[in-house]
């Protein structure tokens, strides 16, 4: 993830280049997959930038001894790809008594202090989503709501929210929320679809928090033979998704939440700090509503997410 | 000439076990090997079984060279073993214990009608009908365990039979049809080895008999050239003076009083008191009860009713109470322990253990009940040799001091000089103020060791007779229920 | 135990037809049709047709992994990897439609969770390793196969991929047809075939299992192929069914796998377990989930409920048992 | 098993010092010093001071959770809910530090894992269930309980309540004394005194135990009882650490702790397993993964090797002893 393809420079721009350390939460998912790999091609672009990855496994005390095991290998800074996590105080500590920047991507921590974070405003992708959902329907219907879990998993939480904010106030529409997490995986978003449909035949729409679990989902939709009655919107912008959207199927938005732009931008936010520039603490990625419209100019179909 | 064994050497890893031994077995004949406890008869047995390489040697069978390079290899030349410990799996039928690997197909499936209909007939053709082939193996008392473990030997005819201990757990009638069976066995041309501590049985029984010590054959005759006191004196490497002590007949206080004890389904009304110094036999036939009875004074099994048990081994211990168990694996070691953790297991005492003390007290015991090897303390408990191991059960007991001690079948397994030591060290104990109750299924013994004699059948006792006085038979007569 | 006998052993009056104890089972069944009439009297949905075809696709996972596992557990052993192989089978196949037929490529996924159960099975039985952490190893080495073949998930585009997952023979999932067809034809193999009578013999007491002659080792390796292949398939019909292959599906699918075989009365020393048993405890574990989630029963609360259930229902079952 | 020489086994020479086989020991340090070798040598950071503080503090919760363990371990158990306790008691206290001080607050964290193991153990014990599903049942409930008493993660404002999980003693973490602590005592409990030899001796033979007189069952819950407080200290260390308690924490970390256990010889059938050795195995649970994070293995690279390792560790680790 080192590599250098600027010729002959790349020598002497890496001898006084950086080294950066991304500690991934987890990498088990294809969005935070994809946005190791996108701050590893940043890097590899910048050629003077190496870039050491580690990865938690959704573990909040590995994630702290794999910024540790960074710090040992005396990395100039850190990017943390935060995932469902809520904050991470004795990390950011011992980053400051390194005196390291940290740059957060994805998820803003709420306690602790960081350098700067990236990343985009899930409540804002959850509202976008209510808003579409209520235009859909204007005679109103029942929406589903499929949460990843767990409990304390507050980027799911903010989109939820985001969605309630606006359907619970729009006539006509009634909500229901699945009782059962669907993990954020497709094969949760199926099982959890077909427990829906059994006690709630009558759905008019679906939100889930992830677009994998959408996708799984949608199947289940189809099992039923019920794509004709029932709409699907998700986040994230999934390949899969966004051709499902494309096509004209029942999947009908997403919200696009970039891993490709956030992390390449985390990185740059990165090289910017360690340069000693001055930098804007908090940025927002826009997150873009994806419907049939506007998909294909997000599609691509050798994309990796 | 069938089988033979040229210069066999076992060695574990280095440890040589076995130091040359020579054996030739004929068509048709008993082969008795006896030995003291570690002699390594079940080492030469494991060989011929094919479940142990030897080290060095040559095993010929009808003049030509076998090499047996599993137990496989055994069954193909159609050498079966029983061996000394059991081995039964529990958890399946005594049907599918005797046929394992070899069940009757129909269309590739098991036919396990035929399967149950085969198995009875095998177990009646060698006189054990009276076990159900459908039970589960480790429902069956460890007697009749016994003989599935013999039956399974006899699913195909071998040519060779081998027994280590067979009769350890058997008495009564069901030692008869063992002895009858092997008879037909020998008629038909089979050669049995046979090994065994109880030489009355060996004398009656062998053709030949070959002398095993510290892992070399020492001798071999026939019984109408030798004698029991003969062969303990070779296999011993002394004399043996006398086999029981003599008792006295004074007697203390009472230490132990049952009364109408009951546990139902297993024995019922047993009433008995056991004395200060004295020793007191309970024999009857397999499955009258005798465990059971003891188990519950002791408290390991609640009882119906009646008084005189105990509520736990914890009470019956703090009482004074000792239970040496029937089956030293399942109850009494644990094997995986070393002989002193063993030893030590009924004397902890904390907060933290005396680890000098509980040393000097287990090298105490090893020591007095001459248990081998001497270095043994920090070997697992596995690694002695069956005999061996019954004494470290004893010293575990003997470590607590208890004034009761109930011993149920204490020399199973155990040589003819190490069961003169264990007489002694019961009569020493007795004279000490000791009540022992001594449960056995050896006649000789229960007659020779104790004072007095209570006989149990069908978990009622039917008889109480002192041992001076009485006979094999009158005690037979009551242990069928029959009042003579 | 020794000297035991079963006439003596309870306190309860046991049923014996044919030589054989059915307390348990039929215990066991009463209570899985308590639960159903519980559920059935309780909620209006459980009944309905859309709902019954639910629960008997979601027994499909469970069920065919607790197959394998309880014929690993028979032996004596445990099999913990069988979530990651759910994973590597799933993906690979997904993978592989694009350049082959559909049947070929889902084959190639049961053979690779055939070939997951060899390794574990070789190493157990050949080098004598302990198989909870010859599995634990290879449920880590697996899962990381997964995501070193691709780690985004992969949706093939073929609709005829989906067929095997999702369509029905009437009002019976075809997915759960073949769990049923597995249970069948395991039940006979363990039952009536020499080999499945060693692999319970062997967790009884390998060592008289041994002496009998029986190779072992290769029993034991079987078991593991058996539990790999479960897996496998169970994989390539997860996939088939979500239409979108994941590797990071399956995992903790082992626990559930394990805990149908211990409902279902298997002894994790081995040697004790029935097939009949362990697909009563898949309905148990699905009715479980079913049950909550049709009352809306909050999924933390579900948690602490599913727990105090389980235990529940193996404190019942255990009462007729001689003890 | 059956007439089979341990001493007698191996090919191999084997080291007795004072009546103690001391080969497997010597060859499980040989094999751990190798490690740190080929670590010192391969990777510059690996011997900084840094880094050594790293792999100190990263040994405490796997270290503590197997010590805990390998005491049910012994008992012929298994404890599957640990990593459920870590959480609920990491929540606790970082919930009630706002209401009382922190060594209290701290405390009862300890007490509801202590609370949580006297009630796998009395389950286990009293009633005879298996101690795979009871745990299994227990690792689902107390998760939730966990999520009950908060959804979210709570973040202690004051940070004296980091100084447990981050303070150094010089160059130690005081985290790590304690799990020495606890490593050092628990050794001295399981091979001085009674209890501690009584647990060793029922996961040997139950029923021999009980008949010498031991209460079988109140040892029994004993060994459950320190699982569950040394889950309970685990899980208030890490809370302390992280510097947030999250209810979503401790997944899969039963496992960690298992293998060490087993990589330290333990046998997952009772009876048999070290203090020593178990320390042995953590400490090659965590140089795996630290030194994997040094050379940058990637991710998935790195499980595919981290089974791989684990399973070439015990098959160095067998050579020696005697099958
Ligand atoms: N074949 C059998 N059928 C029915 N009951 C039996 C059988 N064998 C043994 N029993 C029962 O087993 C119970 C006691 O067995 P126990 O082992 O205590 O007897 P024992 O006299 O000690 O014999 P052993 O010589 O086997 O030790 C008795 O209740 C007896 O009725
Ligand atoms: N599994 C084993 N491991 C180590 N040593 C053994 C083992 N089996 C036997 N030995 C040793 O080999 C020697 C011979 O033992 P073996 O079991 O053959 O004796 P035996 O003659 O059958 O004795 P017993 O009459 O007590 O059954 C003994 O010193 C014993 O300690
Ligand atoms: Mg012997
Ligand atoms: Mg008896």
């Amino acid at each position: 993830s080192s590599g250098s393809d600027t010729g002959a420079g790349g020598d002497t721009a890496k001898a006084d280049g950086y080294t950066i350390g991304v500690a991934n939460f987890t990498l088990s998912g294809p969005y935070f997959s994809g946005m190791d790999k996108a701050i590893a091609a940043q890097a590899a672009k910048k050629g003077n930038v190496t870039v050491i990855s580690t990865d938690a496994n959704g573990d909040a005390a590995k994630l702290a001894s794999n910024v540790e095991d960074l710090l040992s290998k005396n990395v100039d800074g850190v990017i943390i790809s935060g995932g469902p996590l809520e904050s991470a105080p004795a990390v950011l500590n011992s980053l400051k008594q390194a005196g390291k920047p940290v740059v957060l991507v994805d998820r803003k921590f709420q306690t602790g202090e960081y350098t700067s974070w990236i990343g985009p405003d899930n409540e804002a992708i959850g509202k976008q989503n209510g808003e579409f959902l209520a235009q859909a329907l204007p005679d109103g219907g029942k929406v589903a709501i499929i949460k990843g879990g767990p409990a304390d998993n507050s980027i799911g939480l903010a989109r939820t929210e985001g969605v309630k904010s606006v359907l619970s106030t729009t006539s006509g529409i009634t909500l229901v929320e699945a009782p059962d997490f669907g993990n954020w995986g497709s094969d949760g978003g199926l099982s959890v679809m077909e427990s829906l449909l059994a006690s709630h035949p009558d759905l008019a729409a679906v939100f889930c928090e992830n677009d994998a679990m959408c996708l799984g989902a949608q199947r289940a939709i189809a099992d039923a033979g019920k794509e004709k009655q029932i709409i699907v919107a998700g986040v994230d912008g999934q390949n899969e998704a966004l051709k499902a959207i494309m096509d004209g199927t029942n999947y009908v938005v997403t919200g696009l939440n970039d891993a490709d732009v956030i992390g390449s931008k985390g990185l740059d936010r990165a090289v910017e700090i360690l340069g000693g520039a001055q930098v804007e603490k908090d940025t927002v990625v826009p997150s873009p509503r994806i419907t049939k419209e506007n998909a294909g100019q997000y599609f691509d179909p050798n994309g990796d997410f | 000439m069938i089988l033979e064994l040229r210069d066999v050497r076992k060695d574990y890893g280095g440890v040589e076990v076995l130091h040359g031994v020579d054996l030739q077995g004929r068509q048709g004949e008993v082969l008795a090997v006896v030995g003291a406890n570690g002699a390594g008869k079940s080492t030469l047995i494991k060989i011929l079984a094919g479940a142990q390489p030897m080290s060095s040697g040559e095993m010929w069978m009808d003049g030509e060279r076998v090499e047996l390079r599993s137990p496989h290899d055994a069954h193909d030349k159609g050498v079966r073993t029983v061996y000394q410990e059991l081995t039964l799996v529990p958890e399946l039928s005594v049907t599918e214990n005797l046929l394992m690997g070899d069940f009757p197909r129909k269309r590739g499936l098991i036919d396990w009608s035929a399967a149950h209909a085969r198995a009875r007939e095998l177990l009646e053709s060698i006189g054990f009908g009276a076990i159900d082939p459908r039970t589960k193996a480790g429902r069956l008392t460890v007697a009749r365990q016994q003989m599935v473990e013999i039956a399974k030997a006899l699913v195909t005819e071998p040519r060779v039979l081998v027994l280590d201990e067979p009769s350890a757990v058997l008495a009564g009638s069901d030692l008869e049809s063992l002895f009858a069976l092997i008879r037909r066995l020998r008629e038909r041309g089979v050669l049995v080895i046979y090994v065994s501590h109880r030489l009355a049985e060996i004398l009656e029984l062998a053709d030949s008999i070959v002398v095993i010590k510290d892992g070399k054959v020492i001798e071999t005759t026939e019984p109408a050239r030798t004698s029991e006191d003969d062969l303990i004196r070779r296999m011993a490497g002394r004399k043996l003076e006398q086999i029981y002590p003599d008792r006295r007949q004074e007697r203390g206080d009472a230490l132990l009083t049952v009364t109408g004890l009951t546990r139902r389904g297993e024995f019922e009304d047993v009433s008995f008191t056991l004395h200060a110094g004295e020793i007191v036999g309970l024999f009857g036939l397999v499955g009258s009860g005798r465990s059971e009875m003891a188990r519950c004074v002791f408290g390991a099994e609640p009882a119906t009713s009646g008084t005189g048990a105990y509520r736990s081994p914890a009470e019956a211990i703090a009482a004074g109470l000792a239970l040496v168990t029937e089956d030293r694996k399942r109850s009494g070691l644990v094997l995986g322990m070393s002989v002193r953790d063993n030893i030590a297991l009924t004397t902890l005492r904390g907060p933290l253990i005396d680890m000098g003390r509980q040393r000097r007290d287990v090298a105490g015991m090893v020591d007095r009940l001459s248990i081998q090897p001497p270095q043994c303390a920090s070997m697992p408990v596995v690694r002695l040799s069956g005999g061996n191991q019954q004494k470290a059960v004893l010293a575990k007991w003997l470590l607590a001091e208890p004034r009761v001690l109930l011993l149920d079948e204490p020399t199973r397994g155990v040589d003819m000089a190490t069961r003169v030591e264990i007489y002694r060290m019961i009569d020493g104990l007795a004279r000490s103020g000791i009540g022992v109750l001594l449960i056995s299924s050896d006649l000789t013994e229960v007659m020779g060791a104790t004072d007095r004699v209570l006989v149990m059948a069908e978990g009622r006792i039917t008889g109480e007779l002192r041992s001076d006085r009485t006979t094999e038979d009158e005690i037979l007569a009551y242990s069928m229920g029959q009042h003579a | 135990m020794i000297g035991q006998l079963s006439k003596a052993a309870g306190r309860f009056p046991r049923l014996v037809v044919g030589g054989r104890d059915l307390t348990l089972e039929v215990a066991f069944t009463a209570l899985i049709l308590l639960l159903v009439a519980v559920a059935a009297t309780t909620s209006d949905t459980f009944l309905t047709q859309t709902n019954i075809t639910n629960v008997l696709k979601q027994m499909v996972t469970t069920g065919l992994l607790a197959f394998g596992m309880l014929v690993v557990i028979l032996t004596g052993g445990i099999d913990l990897s069988v979530g990651s192989v759910v994973a590597l089978s799933g993906i690979l196949t997904a993978g592989l439609v694009s350049g082959l037929p559909i049947p070929v490529a889902m084959g190639v996924g049961i053979i690779a969770g055939l070939a997951a159960g060899l390794v574990n099975g070789t190493l157990v039985a050949r080098f004598a390793l302990a198989p909870f952490v010859v599995t634990l190893a290879s449920l880590t080495t697996v899962r990381g196969l997964a995501f070193v073949y691709s780690e985004v998930p992969i949706a093939p585009e073929d609709p005829a991929f989906f067929t095997l997952g999702s369509a029905l023979l009437g009002p019976i999932p075809v997915s759960t047809l073949i769990m049923l067809v597995v249970f069948v034809a395991g039940g006979v193999f363990l039952s009536r075939t020499p080999a499945g009578r060693s692999i319970i013999a062997i967790g009884g007491n390998a060592e008289t299992v041994r002496l009998a002659g029986i190779n072992v080792r290769r029993h034991v390796i079987l078991a593991y192929a058996i539990s790999g292949a479960c897996a496998g398939l169970a994989g390539v019909i997860l996939a088939s069914r979500v239409g979108i292959a994941q590797p990071s599906v399956g995992v903790a699918f082992e626990l559930d796998a394990i805990a149908a075989c211990v409902i279902g009365g298997a002894s994790l020393a081995g040697g004790r377990g029935s097939v009949r048993a362990t697909f009563g405890g898949v309905l148990v574990l699905v009715l479980i989930n079913n049950l909550l989630n049709l009352y809306g029963v909050q999924s933390f609360w579900q948690q602490v409920l599913k727990g105090l259930i389980i235990i529940a229902v193996i404190l019942v079952q255990r009462t007729p048992r001689s003890t």
